[in-house]
């Protein structure tokens, strides 16, 4: 199937908010550290729900914020969530960005850029509409590092990119974008539940579970346009 | 999709700007309506609000 | 008293591995996060102890590493824990930095920058000692939000610059860096009595204890140069 | 100090090059010297095998 049909039969069944809920976890930390001024254009990669774009709205008073994502029924339900009128989610590509160069002065994305059908392709794009000092926030929970992720494409049906940490810079760099930092942000809030349940449908031990959400959590990649 | 998105956007294959020709409005909003390049032609269409921008051949992937 | 003559009496009396110490809750934060890769010259401004550089060598295998502080004392402190040849204590002035320009990959910085006497002046040199994609990674625990170091200059008996999260960003970019990010870093490691032990000698309650460290904790501004 | 070092050092008053005269080496460590600036001729000591580049009326601002 493909990314856009297994998202759209996602966002169709109300997952959406599925996700949001556990990405807030640790999105809501990469989400902060951006340094969005007061009528920042920002944009929003593979915006599911679209929660990203309406939280730096009321945080750091982005101006215009656009959500973006291949799944037209994830624009209509994120679309549905906000009546805000400086919020816009459209329907598009990450390798074909439908933006002017240098349109944008931040961009973030969580648990969607391995998406991307060729992630090099899409960095390029990047690089070309942020404007020069723009930020890419990269969050992925599926990286190399991360082995509890590796059954993942199996599992959704999909492929994905894994890259390392290293890659991670090593991609960023060959787009043209400077790597202002990289580190992993831990999930705090996910409710492990004690060792005696253990295992779960998910979860063979607690420790790895433990390894997963504190020790792996989310990778953050951040990117500066020069 | 507001009017001033047309500030930002551009056609996602050859990058040119778009024109914008509007088959229906809800207040200032855009409901219904076509994106067509200026240079190479190509039409993306709005629609329930919402501008699909992917290039042609990866919407019509599959039926809707 | 002048800050040399301050810390190079507060190198004399041992202070500068209690500072280590301290410092390290959040320090390690910070350094974990930045993108230094192996070989990469490293710049540790006001560093005290010298710790930042030492842990960037292990940790990052950056290649040279300098240590550079005002106070004498704390040079030669610095330079005493260490055999690494790659490690170098100077002693310099912020403002008058005997680097060549774009010689220095990245730099960091903890509970130093607001030293200062011109910190713009100080942002500038650093801004030219900083090769393009060259990362500043400035972390204070005095600044304007933490209204709980206000007292500090009064205490240590120095001049401090107290600049506000949104004066940080603004100078960096007056200095010609991008910012590429700013957050909290939370000192999670502090102990905290419990509640019958306030108030202490420093605390005059509990809540604000908890607010100094958990919530203001570290402030991080993250430059990139061009 | 090692004598790698001048490869990056400058002078930092006017940032031109520094020559390096040394006095007494430890191992290819250089305890004692001089670093003088090739442009303006200033003088910076390298004492107990560190370099004091603070410029000269700061170094000299108290009695060490
Ligand atoms: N090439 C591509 N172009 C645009 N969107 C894509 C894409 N590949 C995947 N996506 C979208 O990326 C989303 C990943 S799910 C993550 C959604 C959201 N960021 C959250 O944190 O919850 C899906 O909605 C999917 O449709
Ligand atoms: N203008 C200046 N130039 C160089 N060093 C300075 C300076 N102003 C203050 N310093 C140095 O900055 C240090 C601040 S104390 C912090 C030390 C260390 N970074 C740590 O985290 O523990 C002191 O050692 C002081 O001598």
């Amino acid at each position: 199937m493909s990314v856009r049909e297994e998202f759209d039969r996602w966002a169709s069944e109300g997952r959406d908010k599925g996700m949001e809920e556990r990405h807030w976890h640790t999105a809501k930390h990469a989400l902060a550290r951006m340094p969005v001024e007061p009528g920042d254009t920002v944009l929003d990669l593979g915006c599911g729900s679209g929660y990203a774009g309406r939280a730096l709205r009321e945080t750091a008073d982005a101006g215009r914020v656009y959500g973006l994502d291949a799944a037209p029924e994830m624009a209509s339900n994120a679309r549905s969530y906000t009546d805000d009128s400086q919020v816009t989610y459209l329907v598009s590509d990450f390798e074909h960005l439908p933006f002017a160069d240098d349109s944008v002065d931040h961009c973030f994305s969580m648990e969607a850029f391995y998406y991307a059908s060729d992630p090099h392709v899409a960095l390029s794009e990047l690089a070309r509409v942020l404007r020069p000092g723009g930020t890419f926030y990269c969050a992925v929970n599926f990286y190399e590092e991360n082995v509890h992720s590796h059954h993942w494409p199996e599992m959704v049906g999909v492929e994905m990119t894994r890259w390392s940490e290293r890659e991670y810079r090593q991609a960023f760099r060959d787009a043209g974008l400077h790597v202002a930092g990289q580190d992993r942000i831990p999930d705090r809030e996910i409710t492990i539940p004690p060792a005696d349940e253990f295992p779960t449908e998910n979860w063979a031990s607690r420790a790895d579970m433990i390894e997963r959400y504190r020790t792996y959590g989310t990778l953050l990649t951040v990117g500066v346009a020069p | 999709m507001r009017e001033d998105l047309m500030d930002i956007i551009c056609c996602p294959l050859d990058k040119h700007e778009l024109d914008l020709e509007v088959i229906r409005r809800d207040d200032d909003e855009i409901m219904e309506g076509r994106l067509v390049c200026t240079e190479c032609g190509e039409e993306y269409p709005v629609e329930d609000g919402i501008p699909n921008l992917l290039p042609p051949d990866m919407r019509e992937e599959s039926p809707a």
